[in-house]
């Protein structure tokens, strides 16, 4: 089993995890977020306001992957699957007309959970790198089976018909209203999700990933509560996918590509993996500097490279670890396989 | 179908198996035996692809293509392994996931930065250039046929290095525990840096062999990354047995997929279809492949790895 | 009728028949020892029964309930519990902590999604009281890995009571424990008499007897003999493939010495 | 003094059309370099961004463009799914997309657009050219090869439209493939005449390093678009593409005042190699833009007429006649070139005639828009 | 057959752990063809010297030599080649590596003794091992497991063989099998540093024990010493 950099699941002393300061930050941050686009149109920045949704949203994304990998211990690489089929669900929907957020984005919701609930029942039988792969030859079926879909563009990509409206017929979402919509979404999203890792599910499903032969003798049912971990995951990933449809009014199987899935993980490692703000801090950094990098020079990749070798070096859990390092966790290694 | 098209599929999906496992085989030593989940491996592909690419233009010798390519990234792989990789080993692969992500985008923006952009050439050898008549009715690519040959060798050669010298053993047990190698005297560190470095070697080689029959371009290393990653752990990680065996698995199921299934629908279908059907699921066909072996073997077919 | 019984357990790995039509039968309070060479099959015998592992062939019975083809987590329900040859605790948490994720098993389900644990005082209480029965209460804020290998062991014993089980197994609690912690863990086990029948597996001979009510000796997967301590003792078969007899021992090194100087 | 004509160039300096994405951006500097970096006799600013041919990043980079850059003429992307991503984008801010290359069949037809110009052609003729090719030559038993995604389906049947007769096999094979074994074994097996094949990029250079290494080009003619062998991919492969027929709308041995000047100034700038197809398209449209400003007297604010102005086309194009139809496509010739040894002995392309004269696309007559007035 | 000069000899060792100091200034001789017997209650420090000795910790202050030479500060694997074999506290055999290749990877003949110590040997003195050759050392019972980490450490033939609770988890039986071939080696001229919970075995086999006492040597003496001051168990061995 791969085991991972420790994690917040088993909190050390009985504190709870987000303590009192970051729930100051947390609140001010969110101030910001809301206030942005009336100042940004101000300004003139209201381009930024697209790419703070953009961003915003991979932020959810990666949140719901830390949600398997970093509280579950289940390095999944087809996440990428699942956001994709929460946007061609809003395809589907859009090629017949139905273009409200209402409607659709719960219809990703569900799409993303039953995906991964299928494929989470047949991959959850195997352990470490055999789950890394099985996950990604899910994705990559998925992948390889939208690219052929004549009727929704192939691997030519969808574009929407129309922008997304709040319900059915009424008029369309503009820039902001999208923007405070896919907000309040995620943060609620997120909300929940830090509920989640420090509820009695959260603690069990980070000791499955701590000691899953103690938790079976234990009496866990450790396969259903994986199952129910990546499933909400799903679910997540899907709403992700169905907002990244309504952020671009275009789909295509680029987005589930397995090279997506890996960079979803890159930007968890970045952050830090099972830490609660790992996500966000790891899509921000990562999408933030891909921007910026684009713009400074043609050899961007390079750059990039030997930040992400860095950290590796470094700073192997993450970002998050520089804030809240929780004390008493010795880093876990391969050795020792007693 | 005649029997000689038939032959000649089968011996194509050998072929395509055997060009899979010659790439896998470096990967079987750095990630299935020593547990280095190293994603550049496809960059030390790309790596000797160009080398011998660079080399055959001014020289026009292949063979000596083939040596320079796997001598100069032997070297390159000495420094990642001393200045990275060796940093890495006791880390948990997540970590190996980032830095050896991070090692492809700089190998993939330095090749841009030496080569540019557009695709290399890479002639096959003159000698080897055509085909030969191996049946009556069946000319098959000479070339080919090295191609085949080579991966048999190699798969041999690694079987023996692995199962048959305590080499393979220093490294598993380096691996699993190496503390405990240590304590009975293996000079662990040394043992992996030989270790990697032979596998770059088989990296560099394998791009070489395969240099004059795909582009020479960036990004030709991630494309096989996965087919390879997949060969091994159909194999089961860590047994190149296994390895072998899923290679070919993998290579006749691809040509089961785009061959002969197209064929059979057409008997069904509109010839268009039917080329699109098999051409979609000879797309999904290696993956399919793999998701019903772990179905049924969670760990591989021949997994020697206890994780 | 006995608590619980072991009905012609069989077990191979490949060819190897490790497990060979096991018939045993544990009553209720009984503290039953399970001792026998080395690969003898008994730590099988315990994966087989808390479902770690499945028979080829056999039933498994507690308390009237069929608990053969469960899964291990659903026989925890039914009142069977276990600990692990080798340690098995969470060992980057807390003893406290621990000791909460072995409660919670068994307090409610675990699918409570939002609402926060740390709320919960129950867990808390019961977490420190588990600890004080089991004498880890001066630990309880410790990391259990850096925790002294003895008390490791009680922790792991400690796991397996949260869930108060009918039957416990305990797989050679006393491993790697000298005189001081043996004895600990003795007093620990014999404290436990009556309030729950315990099939116990260990090579320390002076606790076997001291705390067996009964015993059974299993050879090549077979069970040989079943008896008290003192029908064990003296039973010569024991005696040759099990324990031994020191004397003569002593007479062979002697020999051996002389004969190698 | 007047703010600066903004150009937004969004290239593929990486990712899967590096390769021809960096030709494009070679052709866009020269034409740059020989307007000496102004449009129209305007000051211009020309913003470059790359953006790896991946359709999402596309879209992303689209609204920098037009709501933080606000740029006015936009152009750049290779593949046709990226020009899909960004063309809405455009469309909706009324800014005029000049296609380097891509030429999709959805904004030729009802659903064209006065904002985008498939300056470089419709994906279409390229096949159809080399169709008529095939039939001129009276190929009579057929084989064609593609990849299996919409483009790959459509340059068949664009083929098939002007070959008349019926091919007697479609191979589809996966994107991206590897190893062409199985498909060189069913041609065996076929013996055609001729075999066509559309495979961009790394496809097509696997392909014919491996048709040859069979030894299959002594029975089988090649035909291909003018991508599959363009200069870089004969700069990859080599010696193998001898004799190879393909079809293009441009040549770099096309003899006309413009082409013969930009040809030499792309040799003198990047070391005497010969520009590939990609450089001349990327090189027209900024020749274009600067034509249109010129006309409107470099009046940014005046959109209709911009796209009145583009649409008139009255600039020299390195492809000789050339025109918009109605629906923004160009109407132009289609030539045959073939690959030979030149007289230094490099494997170059040569001049073989012309196969279609002033040829339009298939999907104008479905399109609303006006036909392009022209002074 | 005592040698003049110690083959092992460690002057005022300290070490721990991070922050948690576990010795404090242990001495300890061994000559050559001697056994001596390292005794404590738990958590003395036992385990924590020979980690220390064998290099795995580094010593905080004092020095180790072995056959004359400073081993203080070189590498785990260089003081392994150099001849010294340990039986660790918990095995650690290799879960991936079958009993054979255990027994057969790392053979050396690091003493040179004329009949050293291979795999018929070692078959011969656990027989159960040549039955399971070729389970991977996870597939083993945990006696099995011990018995296979006598043996790898016997497969290097060491100058000095290092025992931690070797007999742990062993059957009465076999835990006798295991004092016989101890005494065995002794008779060969093995030099053994031995840790075990079975003291009335240790004085039969040992020539001199050392009794830690948080972290600090105690008491050391022959055997006939130990047996009679009784004082002594009570106190430093809870027994
Ligand atoms: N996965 C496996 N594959 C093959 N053989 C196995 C496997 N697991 C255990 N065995 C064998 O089964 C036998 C019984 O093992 P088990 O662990 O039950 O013995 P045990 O009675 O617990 O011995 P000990 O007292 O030493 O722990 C051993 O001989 C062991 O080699
Ligand atoms: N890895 C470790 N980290 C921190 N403390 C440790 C570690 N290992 C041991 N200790 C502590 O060091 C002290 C000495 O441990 P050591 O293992 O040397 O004792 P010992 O004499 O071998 O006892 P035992 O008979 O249990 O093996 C103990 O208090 C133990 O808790
Ligand atoms: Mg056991
Ligand atoms: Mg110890």
């Amino acid at each position: 089993m791969i085991e991972l950099p420790s994690a917040q699941a088993l909190p050390v002393s009985p504190r709870p995890p987000i303590s009192r300061k970051p729930a100051l930050a947390t609140l001010l941050l969110a101030a910001l977020l809301v206030a942005f686009p009336l100042v940004a149109d101000s300004f003139g920045l209201d381009y930024y306001v697209g790419v703070v949704r953009r961003i915003v949203i991979f932020a959810l994304l990666v949140t719901s992957l830390n949600l398997v990998l970093g509280y579950g211990g289940l390095v999944a690489l087809g996440h990428a699957g699942f956001v994709g089929v929460g946007a061609y669900t809003v395809v589907v929907l859009d090629s017949i007309g139905i273009t409200s957020v209402a409607t659709a984005w719960p219809a990703a919701i569900v799409a993303g959970a039953m995906a991964a609930l299928a494929i989470g029942t047949i991959s959850l039988r195997t352990r470490g790198v055999y789950f890394i792969m099985i996950t990604l030859a899910f994705a990559q079926m998925l992948y390889y089976v939208f690219a052929s879909l004549r009727n929704y563009g192939g691997d030519d990509g969808y574009t929407l018909s129309a922008r997304p409206s709040m319900l059915g017929g009424g008029e369309s979402l503009e820039e902001n209203g999208l923007y405070w919509l896919v907000l309040t979404l995620c943060a609620l999203a997120f909300w929940l999700f830090s509920r989640i890792t420090v509820s009695r599910f959260g603690h069990a499903l980070g000791g499955t990933r701590d000691n899953e032969k103690r938790m079976h003798a234990l009496g866990y049912p450790v396969y259903r509560l994986r199952l129910l971990a990546f499933t909400l995951a799903g679910a997540l990933a899907g709403l992700g996918g169905a907002m990244l449809a309504a952020n671009n009014s275009f789909v295509s199987p680029s987005m589930m590509h397995w090279t997506q899935s890996a960079t979803l993980i890159v930007m968890l490692i970045i952050g830090g993996v099972g830490r609660i703000w790992g996500g966000v801090l790891g899509a921000v950094v990562w999408l933030v500097l891909e921007e910026w990098l684009k713009l400074q020079t043609e050899y961007w990749h390079m750059p990039l490279g030997l930040l992400l070798i860095v950290i590796a070096l470094f700073l192997p859990r993450g970002l998050a670890a520089l804030r809240w390092p929780n004390p008493g966790r010795t880093r876990t290694k391969k050795e020792g396989a007693e | 179908m005649s029997v000689v098209f038939i032959t000649e599929q089968l011996l194509n999906g050998l072929g395509y198996g055997l060009m899979l496992f010659l790439i896998a085989a470096g990967l079987t030593l750095v990630f299935g035996i020593m547990d280095v989940m190293n994603l550049a491996h496809g960059s030390l592909f790309m790596g000797g692809a160009y080398i011998a690419a660079q080399v055959q233009v001014h020289t026009g010798s292949f063979a000596l293509a083939c040596l320079m390519a796997v001598i100069l990234m032997a070297i390159i792989a000495v420094l990642v392994e001393q200045v990275l990789i060796r940093r890495l080993y006791k880390a948990d692969h997540l970590v190996q996931v980032l830095a050896t992500f991070g090692l492809i985008l700089v190998a993939d923006d330095l090749v841009k930065m030496i080569w540019g952009t557009s695709p290399m050439m890479a002639n096959l050898p003159e000698s080897l250039s055509g085909p030969v008549q191996l049946l009556p009715e069946l000319y098959y690519p000479s070339y080919r046929l090295l191609i085949i040959g080579a991966g048999l060798v190699v798969a041999l050669g690694l079987y023996l290095l692995v199962s048959h010298t305590r080499v393979g053993m220093l490294v598993r047990a380096g691996t699993s525990n190496r503390w405990m190698a240590e304590l009975m005297g293996v000079r662990v560190a040394r043992v992996f840096t030989n270790v990697f470095v032979l596998g770059a070697m088989l990296a560099a080689l394998a791009g070489a062999l395969m240099g004059p029959l795909v582009a020479v371009q960036i990004g030709m290393g991630e494309e096989i990354l996965i087919p390879a990653l997949v060969v091994i752990v159909i194999g089961g990680i860590g047994s190149v047995r296994g390895a072998f065996i899923a290679s070919l698995m993998v290579g006749v199921v691809d040509i089961v997929a785009r061959a002969f299934l197209p064929l059979l629908l057409e008997l069904a279908i509109p010839g268009p279809l039917a080329a699109d059907l098999g051409a979609t699921f000879s797309a999904l066909s290696m993956y399919v492949l793999m998701a019903a072996v772990l179905l049924f073997k969670p760990s591989g077919l021949f997994s020697e790895r206890s994780t | 009728m006995s608590l619980f019984t072991l009905h012609g357990l069989v077990k191979r790995f490949g060819g190897l028949l490790v497990t060979d039509h096991v018939d045993l039968h544990v009553e209720r309070g009984e503290i039953h020892a399970l001792i026998g060479p080395n690969g003898a099959g008994k730590t099988t015998l315990v994966n087989l029964i808390s479902g770690v592992l499945d028979p080829d062939e056999g039933r498994v019975l507690l308390d009237g309930v069929e608990l053969t083809g469960k899964d291990a987590y659903e026989r925890v329900a039914c009142g069977l519990s276990r600990c692990f040859q080798i340690t098995s605790i969470f060992p980057k948490a807390s003893v406290r902590d621990n000791l909460k994720m072995a409660l919670q098993a068994h307090t409610g389900h675990s699918f409570q999604l939002f609402a926060s644990r740390a709320g919960n005082t129950a867990l808390a209480q019961g977490a420190e009281a588990l600890a004080l029965r089991c004498g880890l209460e001066a630990s309880l804020d410790q990391i259990a890995g850096n925790l002294p290998h003895g008390v490791q062991r009680t922790l792991d014993v400690a796991l397996a009571l949260a869930a108060n089980p009918k039957l416990l197994l305990l797989d050679e609690p006393m491993a790697g424990m000298g005189p001081h912690e043996s004895a600990r863990m003795l007093a620990l086990i014999e404290s436990l008499r009556g309030s729950m029948a315990i099939l116990l597996i260990e090579h320390d001979m002076d606790a076997v007897f001291a705390l067996a009510d009964r015993i059974s000796v299993l050879v090549y997967g077979k069970v040989l003999v079943s008896g008290n301590a003192d029908t064990i003792k003296n039973d010569p078969q024991v005696q040759a493939v099990y324990l031994g007899d020191e004397a003569g021992s002593d007479a062979a090194i002697a020999a051996l010495a002389r004969e190698v100087a | 003094q007047p703010v600066p004509i903004k150009v937004g160039l969004a290239l593929d300096t990486s990712g899967p059309f590096s390769g021809p994405g960096q030709d494009a951006q070679r052709g866009f500097d020269l034409a740059i370099k020989q307007l000496g970096g102004k449009l129209g006799g305007q000051a211009a600013e020309f913003i470059r961004v790359d953006m790896a041919g991946n359709p999402d990043q596309a879209r992303q980079l689209a609204e920098r463009f037009v709501r933080k850059d606000k740029v006015d003429f936009f152009s750049g992307p290779i593949a046709s799914n990226v020009a899909l991503a960004a063309g809405p984008v455009m469309f909706a801010a009324k800014i005029p997309y000049l296609s380097n290359n891509a030429g999709p069949s959805q904004y030729a037809g009802a659903k064209c657009n006065p904002y985008f110009f498939g300056t470089a052609y419709q994906n279409d003729q390229f096949h159809e050219a080399a169709g008529k090719f095939a039939k001129d030559r009276g190929f009579k038993k057929m084989v064609v090869i593609a990849p299996n995604y919409p483009a790959g389906r459509d340059g068949i049947t664009g083929f098939k439209r002007t070959y008349g007769g019926a091919v007697a096999n479609e191979l589809y094979v996966k994107v991206g493939q590897l190893d062409f074994s199985t498909e060189l074994a069913r041609l065996r097996a076929e013996k055609p005449d001729s075999l066509y094949f559309f495979l961009p990029g790394a496809m097509g250079i696997n392909f014919i390093k491996q048709f040859n290494a069979a030894g299959l080009q002594k029975d089988i003619t090649l035909v291909s678009t003018g991508f599959s062998a363009d200069e870089d991919v004969i700069g990859a492969v080599g010696a193998p593409m001898e004799g190879l027929y393909n079809t293009a709308h441009w040549a770099h041995d096309l003899d006309n005042a413009a082409n013969r000047a930009f040809v030499a100034a792309y040799r003198k700038d990047f070391g005497g190699k010969a520009p590939s197809i990609y450089a001349a398209q990327a090189y027209d449209v900024v020749m274009s833009i600067d034509a249109a400003v010129r006309q409107v007297k470099g009046k940014m604010s005046d959109r209709p007429a911009i796209v009145a102005a583009l649409a008139k086309a009255d600039f020299a194009s390195v492809r000789g006649p050339f025109k918009y139809a109605n629906n923004h496509y160009p109407i132009e010739n289609f030539y045959l070139r073939v690959v030979t040894k030149d007289a230094t002995g490099t494997m170059s392309n040569k001049l073989a005639g012309t196969v279609l004269t002033n040829y339009g696309d298939a999907y104008a007559a479905e399109c609303k828009l006006p036909a392009p007035v022209r002074s | 057959m005592i040698g003049s000069e110690a083959l092992l000899s460690a002057r005022g060792i300290e070490a721990g752990y991070g922050a948690s100091k576990v010795l404090f200034g242990v001495d300890l001789e061994i000559y050559a063809g001697q056994v001596v017997a390292l005794l404590g209650r738990n958590g003395m420090g036992k385990s924590t010297t020979i980690k220390t000795l064998t290099g795995t910790l580094a010593a905080q202050a004092g020095e180790v030599r072995f056959g004359g030479e400073k081993i203080t500060g070189s590498a785990v694997d260089r003081i392994a080649r150099m001849g010294i074999a340990i039986v660790p506290e918990g095995r650690h055999v290799f879960p991936n590596l079958t009993v054979r290749e255990h027994l057969v990877a790392f053979a050396d003949n690091r003493n040179g003794q004329r009949d050293a110590w291979d795999l018929e040997r070692i078959y011969d003195l656990f027989p159960r091992l040549k039955e399971r050759e070729r389970n991977l050392g996870n597939q083993l019972s945990g006696g099995e497991q011990q018995m296979l980490a006598i043996g790898r450490a016997l497969s290097t033939n060491p100058r000095l063989l290092i025992l931690d609770e070797a007999t742990e988890g062993l059957a009465p039986v076999i835990r006798e099998q295991i004092w016989q071939c101890l005494a065995l080696l002794k008779a060969a001229g093995q030099t053994t540093l031995v840790v075990d919970k079975y003291v009335n075995r240790l004085l039969k086999l040992a020539d001199r024990h050392v009794i830690l006492e948080r972290g600090r040597v105690a008491w050391q003496g022959s055997s006939a010493e130990l047996e009679a001051d009784r004082s002594l168990w009570s106190t430093y061995l809870g027994v």
